[in-house]
């Protein structure tokens, strides 16, 4: 791979790691059932990216373009699934409180 | 064909789902039964005229690309059988017609999910029908819709999403040195490079299928997915949802992509050996049944992964069996305590006592699920573990082995303690009216026992057909 | 692309950083999601650079538009919280999401001392200019098969979890 | 030839699967059924002698045979067990009617003997560890199928014979390791380095299943918990053969034992402990059953320690004690037997004087207590000198303990007889009577067979004798063993030394029951014994101070071992099961960090190599 496109690559890289340690911390430090998926929002962001620098650097934009909106279409989905099962949580709980999540331990 | 194995049942949904009032919705039932019957009748007669290449024009006409081999078809037999169980579970759980409906489709379309994972030859193909199965899954395990339910549906979501995030990760990694997603330009670019970084992808995505498969250190998820979930998905989940996200896609992305790099292998002989014990000793003190039963599948994986990390023909072949077997007596297991749930109100093993008096069938059941789990000849979960560990010496990896045995010994005794607090000893009060289950989870657990007996009695030709041409894939 | 394009796209990806932290240390959960929007609209910007226009097309229709919707629809189903205990939290908070650009810090020290050899190269690409839609269309017709499917899961799920029904007691 | 040795596998297995699944009624057709196929099985088995044969079929594959091989020595303990079998279902037939699960009972029997003849003829390792775990199950089951206490107990039993299987699994692989081979007949391997590793996890195996010191803690409590007719049949005597078999198996062919080895010291140390420890407890058991249990334990130390010696005489005599206590054992168990169907008790306290209403029982139990204890002219007297023989020439420790074992069972015996046949007369039941015809029958049958082998004991040793074969070298001629009549004479002595002691015992207290008593209560003792359980020893007036130690000693050693199995394995397994439930909170951040700590450590691992 040219100089040039590993320079790329590496910067990305770099900040990309940044990213999903930030989405990383989000879901383990907040007490809030949508922050948390926020922060799992952010990882798939981060991983998205990836795959757009990867398409780049190896000239297959075509094929990494595909595969963007297919995990896009998946992230969605996702989100409106966990969205769901948080506003059930809600309903139970009158609250979006992740430490209600401890019933289940042993 | 193999894909109409996909496109009948999504159009069937598709055309199901068309606003023809209620005769479609009783349909569905039926719907779904004959396509999983169908399913394992051809994943079991091998019929070529389905599987074979010389009638293309399907797959050709849906431009789609799968491949079908003996590992495939162990998959698909098992996906049927537990799908088809875990069906008429839910006939006699799930009673409201609309309520019923909806499952019968997520049921199906977590199913199509993971006959698509057994045959795609493509990674990123993989991981959409991983998510697909994924999703499927935890929308079923809130159907329940108590809070327990969703405890364990956000807390198996959370994690599968981490998961996917780091098969995505992986993916984009290997893409960067293979430039194509396919399983053999994959293999080939990692054949190829030695780099520290594709290095890593592979354990990324290594971790990302343990996560999926619950594997410890990456199981808490599992626990409480399972025991919190209906009756007819803990089937489902226990029986071959996490089987086939995780340990089959292990398997194929060791053998036809990662190849058996030798860290990971290490990795794998680790993992295993601590999810054996881990999930044995936490099963001994349970106190509910389902739960129990979670703990003992993270230990009977552990072994299945001891079989990979093994890696020798023989253990591989003895792994893939294990697979087979873990679904069949874990799926019993579970419709045993699908059983004792719909009768009982509840699965806390205090509450119950003495039900094998009232409930012949599931009592006797049990003990045949029990006592494969154990690893107790005749019956068929024998015979796998045992080839693991045979395998497991002859490789020279004689502590795993003898860990192997000594956890087998655990794993009678936490069933062993389950059986006398359910089924034997002393009736428990309040229990006296108490009646056998209903005909569907009775079915479901006579096929089961069925199976296990046949093939730890007939174990020689069962070899012969389904595991050692497995073992033979993987002789290089 | 030369020095120049590489100091453009750093900026950027700063400012998405300044972002992403805004959207996890914000005190409520409404700024959370337009944070997230926001991200999303830099990480665009960064994909329309990187050749990929359609992905940036698709990445600021759905995720920063209608991610958002699902997210503030979902926050606005919930109750807010009451003002007092959005206080408490806050200082809670401080102590809690304080230490985050510190983590980060400390991570991008380490990865700077990460040195990964460049030897990773692929096989040259067989036609130079495949399009995209010929590649979703006819290369990876499955990929649109398990959209679809994955699509007819999420209004499955949408439906059984959104509904309301009379056995809940809240 | 190759089909008719899978059948001595094949009948078993099909009358116990006929026995689970045919109607309850009419009663008699199981009971004809499952004693038409231990004669059978019987029959067969006596065409197997003299005509050595192999068999092997494909079975898993990867050097996995099912292979099979008759020889001499094999085919006369499948005689043996299916004998015993056939016998004791017959016995069982009256027994165990009026009881629940004989159906489970009569059908674990047959398959017990399958798995028995399986391991017997087995020439595959695994699959000789196949047929042996299996048993385990069955063992479990039998035990499981008696009074309410026995889940316990059967627990017990199978976690202690369990361990020794583990061991023996284990020993099993170095053996594969080592010499590349699972063919029993084709191992041979030194028993240096790994080789002594692999002989020693063996050799515990066998002991265990053989039921010596320190394996023997469930024998007991089984005797109590268990149906009786279980007693007779496994720990009495198919355990025994299958222990011996194999413990003689790994001894002779594969490690090639010599008499100077540690090995061999090892084994008859083994053997003398077992003899002495376990018949000072027999010694003060106030229960039938479970004295005669202490027995069966004590019995297995002389024929341990008669192959430990790896001499000619040694070896020969060990085998034919395991022969002929299997018989005198399994026949003292049934009188036993006919005491408790007849009398409804085995408590020795509340019975006595049953010599006149049970005449033939009592014949039978003097014959066979008379062998036990080593008279001649009956068939455990042979043996046994043949064990002094060869004790005398490795070390004069093991046969004083060969011997002092002699004169404490010939004491125990002498209580047994006199507080359960003579004596007073107790009235627990009316109309006291000898036991049906059925159950007599295989008593005299056993009690004949004693009486037979003791005046012809030159036959059943010319049997043995071929097991030598290959293991003493073809110089050495192998004839019939000369008697000495110096060993002899001193057996006599002993013998009438216990029953003097017997006597003064008697004329002491005025009960045989009692006739230890004046020891059991001595001012020294007697707060040993307070807590020890009530009266668990009774050592005889000679020698008090030795016999302290070692009564102390074997107090402790009996409860230090039920103490590992019963509650220190367990507890320290519901301690980790304790930890583990206690870090999974219940709360997903944990578990998303558990995974990012592994993923961290995996990523490291992958970036750097495992160098």
């Amino acid at each position: 791979m040219s100089g040039e496109n590993w320079q790329v690559f590496m910067t990305f890289g770099f900040f990309i790691i940044l990213l999903s340690v930030c989405g990383l911390y989000c879901l383990l430090v907040t007490r809030n059932l949508i922050r948390a998926i926020i922060g799992l929002e952010l990882l798939f962001k981060a991983v998205t990216l990836l795959i757009i620098v990867v398409g780049y650097v190896t000239g297959r934009n075509a094929l990494t373009q595909a595969i963007v909106i297919t995990v896009i279409v998946i992230e969605v989905v996702v989100a409106a699934v966990a969205g769901g099962i948080a506003l059930r949580v809600f309903r139970h709980t009158n609250g979006l409180d992740a430490r209600e999540l401890k019933k289940l331990r042993g | 064909m193999p894909s109409l194995l996909i496109f009948i049942p999504l159009f069937g949904i598709v055309i199901l789902n068309l606003p023809f009032g209620k005769a479609m919705r009783n349909a569905a039932f039926w719907f779904a039964l004959a396509v999983f019957i169908v399913q394992i009748v051809l994943a079991i007669t091998h019929q070529p005229i389905f599987w074979g290449n010389e009638i293309e024009q399907m797959d050709a006409f849906f431009r789609v690309n799968f491949s079908v081999d003996q590992l495939s078809f162990v998959m698909l037999l098992c996906i049927g059988l537990v799908s088809l169980t875990s069906l008429l579970v839910m006939r006699d759980t799930i009673f409201d017609i609309n309520e019923r409906f909806k499952f019968i489709n997520l049921l199906m379309l977590a199913s199509m999910g993971m006959s698509g994972i057994v045959m795609v030859t493509d990674i990123f193909t993989m991981y959409i029908f991983l998510e697909i199965t994924a999703i499927a899954s935890f929308i079923l395990i809130a159907f329940e819709k108590d809070v327990y339910a969703l405890e364990g549906a956000f807390k198996y979501m959370v994690l599968s999403a981490l998961a996917s995030v780091l098969i995505l990760a992986a993916t984009a990694i290997l893409l960067l040195g293979a430039g194509s997603a396919s399983f053999t330009a994959i293999a080939d670019a990692i054949h190829r490079t030695d780099n520290n970084l594709i290095a890593v992808a592979m354990g990324l995505f290594v971790c990302g299928l343990l996560i999926k498969g619950g594997m410890v250190p990456f199981h808490g998820w599992l626990p409480d997915a399972y025991g919190a979930a209906s009756p007819a998905v803990s089937v489902l989940l226990a029986g071959i949802v996490t089987k086939a996200a995780g340990i089959y896609t292990l398997i194929r992305a060791l053998n036809s992509i990662l190849g058996f790099d030798a860290n990971i292998k290490a990795l794998l002989l680790a993992l295993g050996t601590i999810s054996i014990l881990v999930g044995a000793f936490a099963a001994i003190g349970q106190k509910d049944f389902k739960r129990m039963l979670a703990y003992s599948s993270i230990s009977q994986t552990g072994y299945i992964v001891l079989g990979f990390g093994c890696a020798t023909p023989l253990a591989i072949a003895g792994a893939v069996f294990h697979l087979f077997n873990h679904s069949i007596f874990k799926s019993l297991l579970f419709v045993n305590s699908a059983a004792v749930e719909t009768r009982l109100g509840s699965t806390d093993m205090d509450r119950a006592g003495g039900l094998a008096q009232k409930m012949p069938i599931t009592g006797f059941t049990s003990v045949i699920g029990a006592l494969s789990a154990a690893g107790i000849p005749p019956l068929s979960g024998f015979w796998s573990k045992i080839i693991i560990v045979v395998a497991l010496w002859q490789a020279g990896h004689t502590w795993y082995a003898a860990t192997a045995i000594m956890a087998s010994i655990i794993t009678l005794a936490y069933l062993l303690a389950m059986q006398r607090k359910v089924f034997f000893g002393k009736l428990a009060l309040g229990l006296e009216d108490i009646e056998e289950a209903r005909l569907g989870i009775r079915a479901a657990s006579v096929m089961l026992a069925a199976i296990i007996i046949g093939f730890g009695v007939l174990f020689p030709s069962a070899y012969a057909i389904f595991i050692a041409p497995i073992g033979e894939m993987f002789i290089k | 692309m030369t020095i120049n394009h590489i100091s453009i796209d750093t900026a950027l990806l700063v400012v998405m950083m300044i972002a992403a932290l805004w959207t996890v240390m914000g005190r409520s959960l409404l700024k959370a999601a337009i944070g997230l929007a926001v991200t999303s609209a830099i990480i665009t910007i960064l994909m329309f650079r990187l050749d990929s226009p359609l992905a940036a097309v698709f990445e600021l229709s759905v995720c920063a538009g209608l991610m958002t919707v699902v997210f503030v629809s979902t926050i606005s189903l919930t109750r807010p919280l009451a003002h007092k205990e959005i206080v408490e939290l806050s200082r809670e908070r401080h102590k809690r999401f304080g230490y985050l650009p510190l983590l980060l810090i400390l991570v991008a020290v380490v990865l700077t001392f990460v040195k990964i050899r460049n030897n990773i190269a692929a096989p040259p690409a067989v036609g130079a200019s495949i399009d995209v839609r010929q590649v979703m269309w006819n290369m990876r017709p499955l990929d649109m098969f398990g959209q679809i499917i994955i699509i007819i899961i999420g209004a499955l799920g949408v439906v059984v979890l959104f509904e309301e029904r009379k056995k809940d007691e809240w | 030839m190759m089909s008719s040795v899978l059948l001595a596998l094949t009948i078993p297995f099909a009358a116990s699967g006929v026995v689970l699944i045919i109607p309850n009624k009419p009663r008699a057709l199981k009971e004809m059924l499952s004693l038409l196929a231990a004669f059978a099985t019987l029959a067969l088995s006596l065409s197997f002698y003299g005509r050595p044969a192999s068999a092997s079929f494909d079975w898993a594959g990867f050097g996995i045979n099912l292979s099979f091989r008759v020889y001499n020595f094999s085919a006369l303990l499948v005689i043996a067990t299916s004998f015993f079998a056939a016998m004791l279902l017959m016995y069982s037939c009256v027994f165990m009617r009026g009881r629940e699960n004989t159906k489970l009972f009569y059908s674990l029997i047959l398959m017990s003997v399958g798995f028995v003849n399986g391991g017997l003829l087995a020439d595959n390792l695994i699959c000789l560890l196949f047929f042996w775990e299996a048993l385990l199950f069955t063992t479990y089951g039998m035990i499981a199928i008696g009074k309410t206490n026995a889940f316990k107990t059967a627990t017990k039993a199978f976690i202690i014979v369990g361990i020794g299987d583990i061991f023996m699994v284990v020993g099993a692989a170095i053996c594969y390791n080592l010499a590349g081979t699972l063919r029993i007949s084709e191992l041979h391997i030194d028993s240096i380095g790994l080789g002594a590793l692999a002989f020693v996890l063996l050799m515990i195996g066998a002991l265990a299943k053989t039921g010596s010191m320190p394996f023997h803690s469930w024998i007991p409590d089984a005797a109590t918990d268990a149906p009786l007719p279980f007693m007779a049949f496994a720990p009495a005597s198919l355990d025994k053969v299958l222990g011996i078999y194999f413990l003689t198996r790994i001894s002779l062919d594969i490690f090639r034992l010599h008499q100077e080895s540690w090995a061999s010291y090892t084994l008859m140390t083994i053997g003398g402990a077992t003899i002495i420890l376990a018949v000072m407890m027999a010694l003060i058991q106030k229960d039938y059953k479970k004295l005669l249990s202490y027995h069966a334990i004590s019995q297995a130390g002389y024929m341990i320690l008669g192959i430990g010696s790896a001499t000619p005489a040694g070896i020969v005599g060990g085998i034919f004690h395991m022969i002929n206590n299997a018989l005198y054992k399994s026949g003292l168990f049934l009188t036993a037997g006919s005491m408790e169907k007849q009398a409804g008790t085995t408590d020795l306290e509340k019975l006595g004087g049953m010599a006149t209403r049970m005449p033939v029982t009592f014949a039978c139990f003097v014959i066979m207590a008379l062998s036990i204890s080593g008279t001649p002219p009956f068939n455990g007297f042979f043996s046994k000198e043949l064990i002094y023989d060869a004790a005398i020439e490795r070390g004069t420790v093991f046969y004083l303990a060969a011997i002092a074992g002699s004169f404490l069972t010939a004491a125990s015996f002498l209580k047994l007889g006199h507080a359960a046949f003579l004596g007073k007369a107790s009235e627990i039941r009316p109309n006291i009577k000898e036991p049906p015809i059925i159950m007599l029958v295989p008593m005299i049958v056993i009690t004949a067979a004693c009486v037979l082998l003791g005046l012809r004991s030159a036959i059943p040793i010319r049997l043995i004798l071929p097991v030598l074969n290959g293991y003493i070298s073809a110089q050495e001629p192998l004839t019939d063993f000369a008697p000495n009549l110096s060993l002899i004479a001193i057996t006599l002595v002993v013998l009438t030394c216990a029953l003097l002691n017997h006597i003064l015992g008697v004329i002491r207290t005025g009960s045989g029951l009692k006739a230890v008593d004046h020891i059991h209560y001595a001012p020294l003792l007697h707060s040993i014994y307070d807590k020890a359980e009530k009266g668990i020893f009774d050592p005889y007036n000679i020698g008090t101070g030795l016999v302290k130690i070692f009564s102390v000693g074997a107090a402790w050693c009996d409860k230090a071992i039920d103490r590992v199995y019963g509650s220190l394995i367990p507890t320290a397994a519901e301690t980790v099961s304790f930890a583990i439930r206690k870090i999974h909170n219940g709360s997903y951040k944990t578990y998303i960090l558990w995974s990012l700590a592994a993923l961290f450590l995996v990523i490291i691992v992958m970036f750097n190599g495992l160098k």
